[in-house]
């Protein structure tokens, strides 16, 4: 019997308005793999990340996360409850390109409130797990101050100190380190790496041509809703099958 | 002896007038806010078939002037064998109305929060009703602080109207007082006084509100 | 004052239009027993009469402010309106009676109402005279029960049909009015206070105007026309009301036997 | 009621209608203006419209009302009725509008602010093209719940001798000791106006959907 | 007589809740000059861009735009009016981190807006510039739609657009490239070389040590409020002064 893939995705499909935005996109992520997803502006990367939790709902297709499926009732076919939703995206972490913090809690309050009113942890063991993220990202002295006060690239860390402490099976990241400066990018990516030597899988967005080399073990590049490519990095950035990716790459180097 | 002196030895009646005032007027605020809350809960659409009365609902009451709501509760009940105290009757009047408008308040700052937040919550896990208490209401409560400032200053002075169905509260003592020594103004002026005393002491929280407010970022003009 | 009056050429007047059968509409127009009394008081005047309605709550805050100048109205007498007004003669009774519902048997004396809940409007003259009822009610070895005070009649007349009140106290022309068009549902019963007036507010510093109104008064007792309205208005004529104007407290118990 | 009350009924509608009407083009201009010039935080005249708004929020209608009819003549200005009537209820609404207004821009997103003025518009400019046309929206459900409160507190005019729609209903429940049929047409009319308001609140409303972000 | 710097800032200091985010910055960007401020996040560097502009008031120093005072009456010191501040801004462009994109109107009228009601340009004349921009920028065939419908990248470039259309004589730019796709990178950054060449002056935050190898004239590294490095590309990227910097960009090759 072949392993089970932690995250299977099958024949996505997905329109804003008559435009479709996905279009039978495949996938399947295997339990601890790091899957990075490249693709120009607009090509539905976001799209894509925000079907596997059922932000957007998608037109066709069928999402499973450990074998469970996700959105729809496996028998019926019928939507799930937003409990039954809930209880399944307990197992998916997210974090937004654009951060989505929540104001009127400070930056500690931001990453406990979760660990309180979700997974039903005391507040000082909260609190202790939260500060322990904070500090993975830099962010424990700013612990008391209020998202508006933060730069983007504080905010963004919060996001993702907020994401971890959930300590979720698969992470899902839009952009996670565009705001962030290379000494953060590389203390970000060690969380992450930690992550994954610690049996997370991943699945990140990104436009960081080395952090997907480095880090995946799968790139897939989206173009107009369709996965052209799906290889390992070696592959993807040294003989990509496809002129189009080609392409891409070598746009990067002459920048 | 002068108008002044009259209503000084009539302090009793205001006194009990205020204290009845303040009492109805503090009970229906909270509880409309708890209604109004829950109705804005409600219609998020939990059960899509609820959305629409409560709808109806809600537009009923801004649309019904409020002494007819209570003249319906008090005096036409009876007539289909509900009878109510003259307090029950005031009291569940003003929380069904102004819980209604409080609804209105808020839906209408709830859509203009940007989906993000509500979407990082979900991705978390929350639960609607956690997520609606912990993560939406305390940021519409800090957005629509100042028309809430409003809207129970508008509560303090439709408990007036329960005069109507025999409240003794405070506008009925100036009219009890007013008619029976014929002194209009300076009875009106003490009421306007109460009232107005009541009215800076809700200022001073939605004030106090504004402070938390800004501390976040939600005071940017 | 009156000749202030008689320079400007009119006097303005302020009526109600929601106290029948003294004052009311009848479509835009008004109607009732003061209405045709001002018939009569345009003729008998040599200056022309302004007639402005207002609702009771504003009406007698804007006589005394001088925005009129008279209040020709219904208005009861009472020791506390003394205090800013006087009054020309009374064309009425406000004796008070008490009002049952038509099917409730167990009133049928004053003894009877022993306990039992009353409903009278806030402020008003008829609440300030209820230890009148209380003392005849002691007397019988009864006491007075629960006072619940409304802001209007209408709402009083409701809560008596709907069983929260036993019996309500209003004054002899409005209780006979109510009879005459509700008498399916209510029944009136006996006085329960000794004699009062309904009069018209002149303020106190216009003498000349309240002498005027006095003589016209007079006028109307001795030309009979009084007595022709009292009984198409009000069901009855007063006969034995005071003839002289009422400017103080002490006039007004004596009138009373207070 | 016969086809007469009915009549008088709408004449009292009428009055109440177009006086309300008047009062909340008014009110929600001034309370506008009133709006703008607190957040002009000019010294003194900042508490002054705070005292204002603070005093007129708290006075009930009918004793503004009684209050500006009769103080009219002893300050020299004679007033006609209407006009007395609808300088108190714009009084009264306008300074409840001008809390709506201040709630909305105190709200509005300073990252549009700060946009606009990158772009060099000037304070005018930015609040004609930028914060005016999305507050309107935003604060529409909280200006109709005042305008709802302008037609429903708009009875208290009576007390100055102004037939509006209720004290038509008192006139007639005077003479028929039937109140219940003449209050719940004189009901029903009231619900017809405000319904009016209500209505025109959500199609703008559905225009607007898209200010959600 | 030396030549007059477009951008000249002496001085400056500003802090928040009493923590000194900037502290006597002092930098002159001469015309047609392109400055790129580096350093880590939460440096200050966001805060140095608005001081400039004075979205941000400093507590002191002394900001010049050709010359001209920005801020404070230069003879009084008094605080501009409002009116006067807009004057001095048309002549600055700038570009946010997080897009600032007026919800209310389509991509088209969010650039056009300015355009007419601060230049004063027809409507017919607005439109065809706009449309120009928003074709370098790749957003033409969304002139219609609204924000909330766009992805992460198409604000920004609508953003980008919307900055130079105005084509001020000083552009600033807050990680303009930061949410974009190697591609787009490519495109912005050719649009920024031609507004360079065509004279106009930028100072742009960035975290892309590529970008500002290549484009800038002048990079300057921020620490905690404080210039530590300030130098041509050429020095800045292979001998810089100081260890901290050294630090820096070693983190960079690491990634
Ligand atoms: N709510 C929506 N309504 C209509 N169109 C939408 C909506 N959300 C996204 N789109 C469109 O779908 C397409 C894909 O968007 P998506 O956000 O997935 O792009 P992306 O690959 O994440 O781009 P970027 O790298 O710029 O973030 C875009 O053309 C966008 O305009
Ligand atoms: N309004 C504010 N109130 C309080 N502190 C603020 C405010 N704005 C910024 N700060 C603080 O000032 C410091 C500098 O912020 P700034 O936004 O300039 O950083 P940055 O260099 O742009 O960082 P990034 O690269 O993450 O965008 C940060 O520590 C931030 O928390
Ligand atoms: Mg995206
Ligand atoms: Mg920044």
């Amino acid at each position: 019997m072949p392993e089970q893939p932690e995250v299977s995705i099958r024949n996505l499909s997905k329109s804003f308005d008559g435009i479709e935005v996905l279009r039978d996109v495949d996938l399947e992520v295997k339990s601890g793999e790091v899957v990075s997803i490249l693709g120009s502006s607009g090509s539905g990367k976001s799209t894509l990340l925000r079907c596997i939790n059922w932000l957007e709902t998608p037109d066709r297709g069928e999402i499973r996360i450990n074998g469970e499926r996700i959105g729809l009732q496996d028998k019926t076919q019928k939507p799930m409850s937003r409990r039954e939703l809930a209880k399944v995206r307990t197992q998916l972490g997210m974090v937004f390109q654009s951060f989505n913090l929540w104001p009127h809690l400070n930056v500690l309050r931001n990453v406990t409130e979760a660990l309180i009113y979700v997974q039903g942890l005391k507040k000082s063991d909260a609190v202790e797990r939260a500060m322990a993220f904070l500090h993975k990202v830099g962010m424990a002295e700013k612990a008391a101050s209020y998202p508006a006060t933060l730069s983007g690239g504080q905010k963004q860390r919060v996001a993702i100190a907020r994401a971890l402490a959930m300590q979720p099976k698969v992470m899902l990241f839009d952009e996670p380190t565009s705001a962030l400066d290379p000494e953060l990018v590389g203390e970000v990516l060690s969380v992450m790496k930690d992550l994954s030597s610690e049996g997370y899988t991943m699945i990140i967005v990104t436009h960081e041509m080395d952090f997907a080399r480095n880090v995946s073990d799968q790139v897939v590049f989206l173009e107009k809703g369709i996965i052209i490519e799906k290889s390992a990095p070696e592959i993807f950035f040294h003989s990509p099958r496809s002129e189009r990716v080609r392409r891409f790459l070598e746009l990067d180097k002459v920048v | 002896m002068s108008n002044w002196e009259i209503l000084w030895a009539s302090r009793d009646v205001f006194w009990q007038g205020f204290g009845n005032t303040l009492t109805i007027f503090s009970i229906s605020a909270v509880l409309s806010f708890l209604l109004g809350s829950l109705l804005l809960f409600s219609m998020e659409g939990v059960r899509p078939r609820l959305k629409i009365p409560l709808r109806i609902f809600i537009d009923a009451m801004r649309m019904l002037p409020f002494l007819i709501l209570a003249y319906l509760f008090y005096y036409g009940l009876p007539s289909v064998g509900i009878r109510m105290t003259a307090w029950q009757a005031g009291v569940l009047a003003l929380v069904l109305y102004h819980g209604a408008y409080f609804a209105e308040i808020l839906r209408g700052s709830r859509i203009t929060l940007s989906s993000g937040q509500e979407e990082a919550a979900i991705a978390q896990g929350f639960s609607r009703p956690t997520m609606f208490l912990r993560i939406i209401l305390p940021q519409l409560v800090l957005r629509t602080r100042g028309v809430m400032g409003n809207q129970l200053i508008i509560l303090l002075k439709d408990t007036a109207f329960l005069v109507i169905i025999t409240v003794r509260e405070l506008t009925a003592a100036a009219n009890s007082l007013s008619s029976t020594y014929f002194i209009p103004m300076e009875a009106f002026i003490v009421v306007i006084g109460f009232y107005w005393m009541i009215s800076l002491a809700l200022e001073q929280g939605i004030r106090f509100l504004g402070r938390i407010g800004e501390k976040r970022g939600f005071n940017n003009a | 004052d009156l000749p202030e009056v008689e320079e400007r050429g009119y006097l303005r007047v302020a009526t109600e239009d929601n106290y029948a059968p003294f004052n009311f509409m009848s479509g835009n127009d008004p109607d009732g027993f003061i209405a045709d009394v001002l018939v009569e008081l345009e003729a008998y005047a040599d200056f022309e009469i302004r007639q402005e309605i207002l609702p009771w709550t504003g009406l007698l805050a804007a006589v005394s402010n001088g925005q009129y100048d008279a209040a020709i109205t219904g208005a009861s007498v009472s020791d506390e309106r003394l205090r800013v007004f006087n009054y020309a003669p009374p064309f009425a009774s406000a004796q008070h009676f008490y009002i049952k519902r038509a099917d409730d048997d167990s009133i049928n004396s004053i003894a009877d109402l022993d306990g039992k809940t009353v409903g009278v409007q806030a402020g008003s003259v008829l609440l300030s005279r209820l230890p009148e009822l209380e003392a005849m009610l002691e007397e019988s070895g009864g006491s007075l029960g629960t006072v619940m005070e409304y802001e209007a009649y209408p709402e009083i007349y409701a809560d008596l049909a709907n069983g929260r009140l036993d019996y309500v106290i209003n004054s002899a022309v409005p209780v006979n009015d109510l009879i005459n068009e509700r008498g399916d549902i209510f029944a009136a019963g006996q006085a329960v206070s000794g004699p009062g007036f309904v009069a018209w507010p002149v303020p106190k510093n216009s003498p000349e105007l309240l002498t005027y109104l006095t003589d016209f008064m007079a006028h109307l007792r001795d030309s009979g026309r009084l007595k022709e309205l009292q009984e198409v208005w009000f069901g009855e004529s007063f006969d034995d009301l005071p003839t002289t104007p009422i400017t103080s407290v002490a006039e007004f118990h004596e009138m009373a036997g207070m | 009621m016969d086809g007469n009350a009915w009549g008088l009924l709408l004449q009292g509608a009428w009055t109440t209608a177009w006086i309300s009407g008047v009062s909340i083009l008014l009110g929600v201009f001034l309370g506008l203006v009133v709006a703008l010039l607190r957040l002009a935080k000019i010294p003194f005249l900042d508490q002054l419209l705070g005292a204002y708004i603070s005093l007129a929020r708290a006075t009930p209608l009918v004793t503004l009302i009684l209050f500006i009819f009769l103080s009219g003549p002893t300050l020299g200005i004679n007033l006609n009725r209407s006009t007395a009537a609808i300088m108190a209820l714009t009084l009264n609404t306008t300074a409840f509008n001008a809390e709506i207004w201040r709630s909305a821009f105190n709200n509005f997103s300073k990252e549009q602010r700060e946009a606009a003025m990158a772009v060099g518009m000037t304070p005018w400019v930015y609040f004609r093209r930028i914060m005016l046309p999305q507050t309107v929206i935003t604060s529409l459900p909280n200006l109709v719940n005042e305008m709802s409160f302008l037609v429903k507190g708009s009875p208290a005019i009576a007390v100055i001798g102004i037939v509006d729609l209720t004290r038509v209903t008192n006139r007639i429940s005077a003479v028929t000791y039937d109140p219940l049929p003449p209050i719940l047409a004189a009901g029903a009319l009231y619900m017809a106006m405000i319904g009016l308001l209500v209505w025109g609140q959500r199609i703008a409303e559905r225009k607007a959907n898209r200010l959600a972000m």
